[in-house]
């Protein structure tokens, strides 16, 4: 990793760092990135995407904090940490939804049947899960979803439409949350269930968004899922998915602070047309100098995050004010970087002239992304206010 | 409704009725499917349309009438610039006409005897061919030559190449003054590669492999002052429409999107989010307006014109940035309005000159600001 | 005026101009403006300041649009624009309460008898007004003030305290808004008074704010006004204070365009210590050129608010754009300048090598109360997407 | 509550302890009365209270026990920095440890044993005496010379040349080397005029007319890059306290400001300043924080520091103008409390460098970041 601004790692972290840029030398081949790039498969889902990721299995690391009844190596959040940045720097594949959501709650509130079913599963990479949330009416108020489960005998039967739900077409399963409660205020009303992503009665039409990246909608019409693969209690949804992801809080950094090493870079190449470096013009330093600093800054709530967990705290509100300005941070990079570029920063990647292979262009066009999807940075700001700063609701 | 507001000049009934009949052919003619349609289209626009656009005398509005022109203010194709940007309408209107406007003021009698009644007629369809691979606005390091009647270069960033009959090509001649060569597009020497750019609008690279010059504007410096500083106002028309779309659209979806059981537009947050963008844009159409007048009135607004470029581009872009803020995911599908707007601001903000270049202009112009001492 | 950015002036108003800067050459002398910026004297009512306005008064300029029989000399909005913009780029006394707030309202609600006691000495500068609006509990939510006017006979008696009357202590009358019915919805239960400055119980207390501007606590402790002193019908106060804001709204902005300029100005000398002039930096020049650009947007929105009032307009969103892009514009460049300067930007006007006198640095200090006073900038916000936008309160 | 966060580090329960003691000896003796009224203070600081943190080993507490210090590590340092910025403490603190650090590092044996002792007894106040007309930071273009033992030339901005007993002079020797010269106050040579600026804090130009010089520390240019680069992180470490503290107050004052029938701490438009403000906060704790704690490692810091300044200067300068717009008219008022923090942050963020400054410096480290090709 990373040349730009190093994140410390201690030394007896450091033969762990080193295996896992070797690995990531090894087995994150061109197809592996492309595929991943190419936006059509979700986070890494695809053929050479699945492959990379039975390799981190095989090394225990899908799992890497988990004990080891579950597939998993015991190693610690600074390892994982760890893991998450130099995965993220090198543009692989995300860990996905199977080992950072289903897995630690099912291991929390799953019955010893469903770990037993996909524990070990999840962390070989031989079971890939999506996510099943949002719906268009419920985004940011995700808690108004409205896709009915209705109990019938032992199964359950799902009704209803999702959308954004990225990697439905290529996952084996869905992690999806339903409301088994119709009555009930709308927090009590939801639960969890695992659904076959194959089952009769779910179809999925692609939609693309900003940065030419395939989600779907993906509409329910009378699935049925056994009773066994609803997660715990019934109606008790809403509590799972907030403890889950008060678990496993990673933001890894390091994408965006690659391509300000990539702007970086390519304001000091000779420009087209024989002019002088980018990096020569005062005002092109200073404001490539001014995100350095704020590189720097989110550096230091990334890595304050990844010693809190360490420490077992649950850095809720830490995940907020990381997660605002990170993502405001890559807005800034990603707009730096093409208006630097001038004429060349509206170039796609398909265009043979565009810097960086459009790289850049690439990133900036589905940036306005980052301040809105898992929780807007309206949202955070709300969060910091009214849980951390206890100002009234 | 009170969502746009008057930029700070009268407009007379026509203008008025040339506005309603603008807005009325393009919601028509042009809604955003066709648009959206456009960016894959042989053509890259719709040729229908721009046949009646001609005969509407949309095309010829500026042009003097004993070539076929309306002769009519600047203020008026202000009117339609602004409609066209908030239709995105996708075609060069902008580059042919202010390209006959430039013919018109630095081509010879002849010269616009020969193309102006084209324009008007929308037989033609011209563009700007002026930036090489240097991608600047600078007539300095032009390494395209005009030698015997024919020319030499490769431009890049040519918007329209693909469709345009003539090409206003940047050049220096033998003596090393810059002239501007008009070109047939549809010829031999002359071959256009399409870019692909963000905001799929059409612009290419065009190769003039001893192309055939039609004609030569010799005071080629003013020329291409006129072309940027001409252009640069119409842009920002046509940015402000594109703004005041946008906002419309994101104050239409706040007062209907309901999250926690009320109108997203109900929330402070996304209140004031709005009310940035209407500051933002209400300003940018108060300063592109009153430069289209002050043009109309025959004033110097060279330096106008890059303070209104280097506020509009900024600002509009700040009303996509929270347009998008305000409608959440719906708004990151690739056939939303939202999306289409956000990247075809990118062509507009960056040909003739992105921010960055207008506020180089104004730098220059400042030792003569606050020249004296203070009391 | 104006080196920076000349606003248009249209061919038959270019002998008024004229005739402004002619008088402003003239009385504006070094004591009116030293002593207007000593902040004693609120906004122009010391000794100096006063025979200013009287002077004023004498042309016919502080009725300067109102009718020949209010002693006005019935000019278009278009002179009152130019005067304003002239005035304040002299940094000339603002022509205050009486003529722009109170004239107004006495000529759309006044008695015959208020006309008359008050209108002539108004247009002639002999009667200063100050404003009594603001309370403790009462600052952006003005309608909820208290201070009490109770019915005795045929007297009113004022009981409670305003606080930021900044011209209470120089004024010869106070224009005030007090409650009248406590049992009303807040906004209903409010009248206006014209109360004599120096009523008995009347007391004044000095505070000192950013700027080193001197304003006050007032306290009324049972002062006594005449019933005839009441404005219109008692309880309708609300409804006079806002319609007179609608009509008289003139921002001026050649006031902040002065201070970036002396800035421009100030870039291009020598530096101490003998260093190349500030414009000479990139980054300086940069900084300054966005603020021209901001200049030349605010002189847009700002002519606009001169054409709509000629038009007969009452433009209050125009006017809230206006205030709010001003208003932070303002700060803006106060900050700039004293940035630029570096260390020495941090010098007050008392000290001897601050550049410019230390006005810029006063400016900026000062700053901070643009975007509060007269309806903050949360507030215009709200005015523009609700009334504006007319999004859902 | 949760409006203070944790940094990211590790605090021992002694550090703990110093903390609370900090904070309890500042808010007892140095409340913001107190700080005012130091503001026209003939000897510009609270004298007793000085003796008293002497007494409480927080003036030795860098320095090498052998010299009377307690040898403890700078997150110690960093800890009493923080809560001194939280009371706006009004007393060299920071220039005498920074001061007594160059000494200590850049110093000879002698030089340590004569100053260091003195400086944990509280009997010295160092200050830095470097920057001339010019204003800037730099060794380069200094005027000051040193002459057979003597120093001649004016210093502007030295912080508390008033009430200190010696002053680090940067100057040039005979050879055109950067040398610092130990200068004591009280002396025919040299005068201390006060200058007046907006944080009422101490600075004074000082004329130094041939002043006798004490010692002279031969390594000027090292001494002079640790003095800024120290002074910058203790710099970034009071500037986080300010903003922690105004932070709170803001907090507090919304929760119980009611506006509009309740406290405007409800309306999203304040939370979401607030919670600008909170982020503001935060990362600038963070990243002083996580410095010092670098510093007490003995790894090199100058990037950082650097990085760091240019953060928290401009993001406390954000929580100072948005807690002013959330406290509305009653934060104006000159013995408002907001107005103290507003103001006293000017002299951190302008001595030593201010953003402007720091940028240059990351952007003279720049060429070596991300020095590879991307894949």
């Amino acid at each position: 990793m990373g040349y730009l601004l190093d994140y410390p790692v201690a030394p007896e972290l450091q033969a762990f760092q080193e295996e896992v840029r070797e690995f990531l030398r090894a087995h994150l081949t061109r197809e592996v990135v492309e595929e991943r790039q190419s936006g059509e498969w979700g986070n890494g889902l695809g053929r050479h995407g699945r492959r990379f990721l039975r390799e981190m299995g095989k090394r225990g690391w899908l799992g890497l904090t988990w004990p080891a009844e579950y597939g998993g190596l015991g190693k610690t959040v600074m390892h994982r940490f760890i893991l998450a940045e130099e995965m993220e720097y090198a543009d692989a594949p995300q860990l996905g939804t199977g080992p950072s959501i289903v897995g630690p709650c099912l291991m929390l509130y799953g019955s010893d049947g469903q770990k037993r079913e996909f524990l070990p599963g999840i962390a070989r990479g031989e079971i890939a899960f999506a996510l099943g949330y949002t719906e268009p009416e419920a985004g940011s108020d995700l808690a108004s979803l409205q896709l009915a489960a209705r109990e019938d005998g032992d199964e359950y039967v799902l009704r209803g439409q999702k959308i954004f739900n990225t990697e439905t077409h290529v996952a084996d399963y869905v992690w999806l949350a339903a409301r088994t409660d119709t009555q009930a205020p709308k927090h009590k009303g939801i639960s969890l269930f695992i659904v076959d992503a194959h089952s009769r009665g779910l179809s999925v039409q692609p939609i693309y968004t900003a940065g030419d990246h395939r989600t779907n909608i993906v509409f329910y019409d009378d699935v049925r899922v056994p009773r066994r693969n609803l997660l715990g209690e019934p109606n008790k949804g809403w509590y799972y998915l907030a403890t889950a992801l008060d678990l496993e809080r990673f933001f890894p950094v390091s994408g965006v602070i690659r391509q300000l090493e990539l702007i970086i870079w390519h304001a000091k190449q000779p420009r087209p047309g024989g002019g002088s470096p980018l990096i020569e013009d005062a005002l092109v330093r200073r404001r490539l100098a001014e995100l350095v600093v704020q590189a720097q800054a989110v550096r230091s709530i990334s890595y304050r995050m990844a010693w809190l967990l360490g420490q077992g705290s649950v850095p809720n509100i830490e995940a907020s004010i990381l997660k605002l300005y990170l993502r405001e941070f890559a807005q800034r990079v990603g707009r730096a970087g093409v208006e630097i570029m001038g004429l060349y920063g509206q170039l796609r990647p398909s265009s043979a002239l565009a810097p960086l292979g459009g790289e850049v262009e690439k990133y900036h066009r589905a940036s306005p992304v980052l301040t809105i999807s898992g929780g807007s940075s309206e949202i955070q700001r709300n969060i910091i206010a009214t849980r951390g700063l206890e100002l009234p609701r | 409704m009170r969502v746009e507001l008057s930029p700070g000049l009268g407009f007379t009934g026509e203008q008025e009725m040339l506005r309603q009949s603008v807005r009325a052919v393009l919601g028509e003619q042009c809604p955003l499917p066709v648009v959206r349609a456009m960016e894959q289209d042989e053509d890259g626009f719709p040729v229908g349309l721009w046949r009646q656009i001609a005969a509407l005398g949309w095309l010829g509005m500026l042009a003097p009438e004993e070539y076929g022109g309306g002769g009519r203010s600047f203020l008026d194709a202000a009117i339609v610039l602004d409609e066209m940007g908030r239709a995105l309408f996708p075609a060069p209107y902008m580059w042919t006409v202010l390209c006959g406007e430039v013919i018109a003021s630095h081509g010879a009698r002849e010269q616009r005897a020969r193309y102006l009644p084209m324009v008007a007629s929308g037989e033609a369809l011209l563009t700007l061919a002026w930036t090489e691979a240097a991608g600047v606005w600078r007539t300095d390091g032009l390494v395209t030559r005009l030698q015997g009647g024919r020319v030499h270069g490769e431009k890049c960033f040519v918007p329209y190449a693909g469709s345009a009959t003539h090409l206003l090509v940047a050049a220096k001649d033998g003596g090393g003054r810059t002239v501007v060569c008009i070109v047939r597009r549809r010829q031999a020497g002359v071959t256009a590669a399409p870019l692909r750019t963000a905001g799929w609008d059409k612009q290419d690279v065009v190769t003039l492999d001893g192309a055939a010059v039609e004609e030569v504007i010799a005071d080629g410096e003013a020329a291409l002052e006129q072309a940027l500083v001409l252009g640069t106002a119409m842009q920002c028309m046509v940015m402000a429409g594109m703004a005041q779309r946008v906002l419309e659209m994101t104050r239409d979806y706040a007062k209907s999107r309901v999250q926690f059981g009320r109108p997203i537009g109900n929330f402070q947050a996304v209140q004031h989010h709005l009310a940035n963008m209407a500051v933002d844009t209400d300003i940018s159409r108060a300063m592109a307006y009153q430069l289209a007048q002050r043009i109309a009135e025959g004033k110097e607004y060279a330096l106008e014109a890059s303070l209104a470029k280097a506020f509009v581009a900024q600002a509009a872009a700040r009303v996509m940035d929270t347009g998008h803020q305000v409608h959440g995911g719906i708004g990151l599908i690739t056939d939303h309005a939202m999306q289409m707007y956000f990247l075809r601001l990118k062509p507009l903000t960056n040909l003739l000159g992105d921010a960055d270049f207008h506020l180089r202009r104004v730098e220059r112009a400042m030792p003569a600001m606050a020249a004296g001492a203070p009391r």
